[in-house]
Formats: structure tokens, C-alpha cells, sequence
């Protein structure tokens, strides 16, 4: 199972997080699972369509080489990229003055957590769940 | 989306759906204080039942509606949040302050009659 | 502009108008506080329902009255704001803390006989 | 329709605010945006007055490429200008113990923000509300 969604504005992210709860239902996922997972979506794809304007989100299941079931989801956008990501990273840290909750309470709701990003080469974000998380 | 807000007994009542836009919580919110100041009502009650998550654009709303509405001297109650909601609305790390939490409508509405 | 300060059953009710300079703030909070202690009442009211913005400026004179009559003694009440000015000064990210806020200046005036 | 108006003190700054909230009116803006342009003009000019002495404040109808129609006001000072612009943009910062909401919080209340400042050279502040803002 595999979705593409592109990301324009804030009714695409209502749509992705959507789709990433009915793929998670699907997988098996509790409810509180599937709202982790729904939750983080919304957060990465609203800052993508604040900070970076636009960009997609990808929402695969994925098996580990144990064969154990889960979800992965990659938020991929060609924006300005995060020069300070330790920084970025802080809870209560934002350039929008936001919240700063984004990515350090998506990091708290997911088992997998990983960002590759550069200046001026945009951002990716891969988050993933496990269906029987060994670490929680 | 046009949120229908409910008078009954000097209460509102207004029922949040799952999926509001920037444009509609600036509507929702200019319609709720417009409405509290035609009415002169003093209790305001946020039913999220059916909204199957809070994330921080979301919480930022509740939180604005209700510290708007005590400005103009309205109490907020929010009721029906369920359990995941609740979970993982705290894992991301948001709050509702000052606001008062009922299991259900009708509580919600009790607490904003008798206080 | 000289604000009339009104005693009324041990409340002190102050009508504030739209254009306050600095001078006139300053003016304002001395003659409250002065008020407050020839008169020894222990609740003051300010209605601003013909207020029609609280920019940053006009937010630190209301929560510095509300403070300088807290220290003497004396608890504030703050009636009639309106949505767009409760909405505005959100917006902007202003904050009145340690304030009960009212509806009307009828509602205002019962809480602070009441408590 | 435009207008200047000289700020020297406080009662200028009530003044050009008034002029403000009366155009948007005359425009068709909605009291709750007629009040975000007020209090827009009033924290700007309460800026220049404060850390620049004295400047103006333009007021002008304008249109965009489309026809939309939108208010715009230029608050312009020849004071120190601004050496860190980001720092003065971020919530609470603020030189001279105010409360450092002025420019972030303007900012959240229009559409449309634009500061030109230099060391030395002034400070030119242009902020823009459309009549059906396209992005909010
Ligand atoms: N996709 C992105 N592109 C560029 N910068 C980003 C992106 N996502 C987040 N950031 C940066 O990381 C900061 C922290 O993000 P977050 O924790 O979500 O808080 P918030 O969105 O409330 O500012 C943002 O303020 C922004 O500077
Ligand atoms: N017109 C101006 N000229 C020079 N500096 C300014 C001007 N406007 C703002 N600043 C600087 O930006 C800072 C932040 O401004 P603001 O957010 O309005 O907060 P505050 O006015 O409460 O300090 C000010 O403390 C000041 O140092």
C-alpha cells in the first residue's frame, strides 16, 4: 500500500492526515495509534505549506527485516530547508511565532523520527509507527 | 462551513466539526463574539465530540476562542473530548488553559448555568 | 480629558473614553488610586464598551490599574468589551490577567458587590 | 483616495489611526479588519514616535494586478533604523522594556508586511489588507 498526496494548502493536509488514518485503521492500528499518526501528519504538512510553501507526503506500509508490520510516512518539500535543526527541534522554538510544538511533539508520537535537510536544499521528514512498537 | 451556534437558556452551544480551515476559525470565532454580544449570553459551550483530533492549529483556536470570549466576559466549557484526542493532544504538547472540561453536553451546560 | 470617577455602593465606576494620551493615563491611574483610598472601596469597575481598540499602549495602562488597585486592596472588574476589540487584541498577542471580565456594567458592578 | 499624515506625538498617532479605521470603512473592510488596521497604525506610529522622534504615515487605497482592492499604509521615520531585524520581529523582544508585541503582532493582524531598515538610514514599514485576502 502506497499513497502520493500533493500538498497546496490546508485542505490537501486535511486530506493526507485522512488518508494516513485510514491506511493505519487498515494496517490494524489502534485509535490512539491512528490519531499519532493522523496528528503528525497535520503538523508536517502545515509547516511545509508555512515554511516551504508547498511539497508532497508519501504513506507506505513497510515491513522491518523481522518481517513486523508498519507505517511509514516521508514529507518531502524543495523549500528553504532548516539551517538550525537542533534549534528547530526544541519544544517551544518557532521562526512564525507559533507554538513550536510541530517537530519536537511529532518526534514524542511516532517510534521513528528522522530529518534530512540542508539550506537551500529543502527538507525531508520520515516518521514511521510500528503495528507492535518494540520501544515506546 | 457555516457553524450553526444554539441559544438555549443564556447558553451557547456551538458544535465543532473535524476539518476547519484558517478562514472558517476566523469566521467561526468573529461569529461566536458577535453572537455573545447580541445575545448577552454568558456561557459558552464547545462541543468536540466528533473532532477526531486536536493539533496545535486546532488547539490554538480553542484556546483563542475562549480567552476572546472571557475579554468580553463569557465563560468557555469544552465538552466531549475523547480519549485519543486527550492523549495525544498532550504527547504533542499543547494545553487548554483556562478553560473548564465536561464528559458531555449536558454537563458542560450544568456547570455554565450554576456558576 | 478629566475622568469622572462615580461612587455607588462602595464601587468605583470609571468610564473610559477612546483617546487616552500618555498624560492623561498617567492622570487617570493616580486619580483612581487616590479615589480608592478616600473612599476605602474595595471594587472598582472600568466599563470600556465605547473603547474601540486596546492597542499594545492602552493594554499596559489597563493591567497597570488593575495592579495598582490590587496592591491597595482593591479587585477590578472590566465591562463591554467589544468582539472586534477582544478579537484584535488577541490577534496582536496582548493579555489581561488577574481581571474578571463582564458583559455589561450592570454584571460587572454585581460581581464586585458580591465577592 | 490618500493621505499623509505628520507624527510628532501621540495625538498625531490618534489621528492617523482614525484616518485609518475611515478609509477602511469607506472601502467596505468589516469593523473587525477596519480595527486591525487601526491598531496596526497605532503600534507603528507609537514605534516611531518612541525610537525615531517623528516620521509619516501614509494611507492609501490600492489595487493589485486582479483588481483587488486593498488599504495600504507606509510608516516611514529617518531615525536609528533597525540593526536586527529578525530579533525585533520576535515576540516579547523588545529595547526599551515594552512589551515587544508591536511589529510580530502587526504583522499577524494584516496580510501583507514589509520592512526596509539600515543602521542609520530610517525605518519604512508598508502594511497591506485586502478587501477578500486571498491567503489569511
Ligand atoms: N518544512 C520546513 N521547512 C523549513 N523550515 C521548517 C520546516 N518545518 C519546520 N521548520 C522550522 O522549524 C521550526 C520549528 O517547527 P515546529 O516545531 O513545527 O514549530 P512551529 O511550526 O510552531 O514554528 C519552524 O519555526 C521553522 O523555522
Ligand atoms: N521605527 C523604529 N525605529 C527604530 N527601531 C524600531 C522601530 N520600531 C521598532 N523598533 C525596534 O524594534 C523593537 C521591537 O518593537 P516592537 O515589537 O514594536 O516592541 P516594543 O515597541 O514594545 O519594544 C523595539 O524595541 C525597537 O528596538
Amino acid at each position: 500500500m502506497q499513497e502520493t498526496i500533493q500538498i497546496h494548502n490546508e485542505t490537501d493536509a486535511i486530506v493526507a492526515r485522512q488518508r494516513g488514518r485510514d491506511m493505519a485503521r487498515r494496517l490494524g492500528f489502534s485509535v490512539v495509534d491512528q490519531t499519532r499518526i493522523a496528528i503528525s501528519i497535520s503538523e508536517l504538512a502545515r509547516n511545509m505549506i508555512l515554511y516551504a510553501d508547498h511539497g508532497e507526503v508519501l504513506i507506505c506500509e513497510i515491513r522491518d527485516p523481522q518481517g513486523e508490520v508498519g507505517l511509514e510516512v516521508q514529507v518531502v518539500d524543495n523549500g528553504p530547508g532548516i539551517a538550525d535543526l537542533e534549534q528547530a527541534m526544541s519544544d517551544g522554538f518557532s521562526t512564525s511565532n507559533g507554538l513550536g510544538m510541530g517537530l519536537p511533539g511529532t518526534k514524542r508520537l511516532m517510534d521513528d523520527f528522522v530529518v534530512e535537510t540542508a539550506p537551500g536544499s529543502g527538507t525531508k521528514i520520515t516518521i514511521r509507527k510500528w503495528l507492535h512498537a518494540r520501544y515506546m | 462551513m457555516q457553524v450553526p451556534i444554539l441559544k438555549m437558556n443564556d447558553v451557547l452551544i456551538v458544535t465543532l466539526g473535524n476539518e476547519i480551515t484558517d478562514e472558517e476559525a476566523i469566521r467561526i470565532k468573529q461569529d461566536i463574539l458577535v453572537k455573545i454580544q447580541d445575545t448577552g449570553c454568558e456561557g459558552l459551550l464547545l462541543d468536540i465530540s466528533v473532532v477526531d483530533l486536536i493539533d496545535s492549529f486546532m488547539g490554538r483556536v480553542l484556546n483563542e476562542i475562549a480567552e476572546m470570549a472571557r475579554l468580553m466576559g463569557c465563560r468557555t466549557a469544552i465538552s466531549g473530548m475523547s480519549p485519543q484526542v486527550a492523549i495525544t493532544m498532550i504527547e504533542l504538547g499543547l494545553k487548554l488553559e483556562g478553560v473548564y472540561t465536561a464528559l458531555t453536553v449536558e454537563r458542560g451546560f450544568d456547570w455554565l448555568r450554576n456558576t
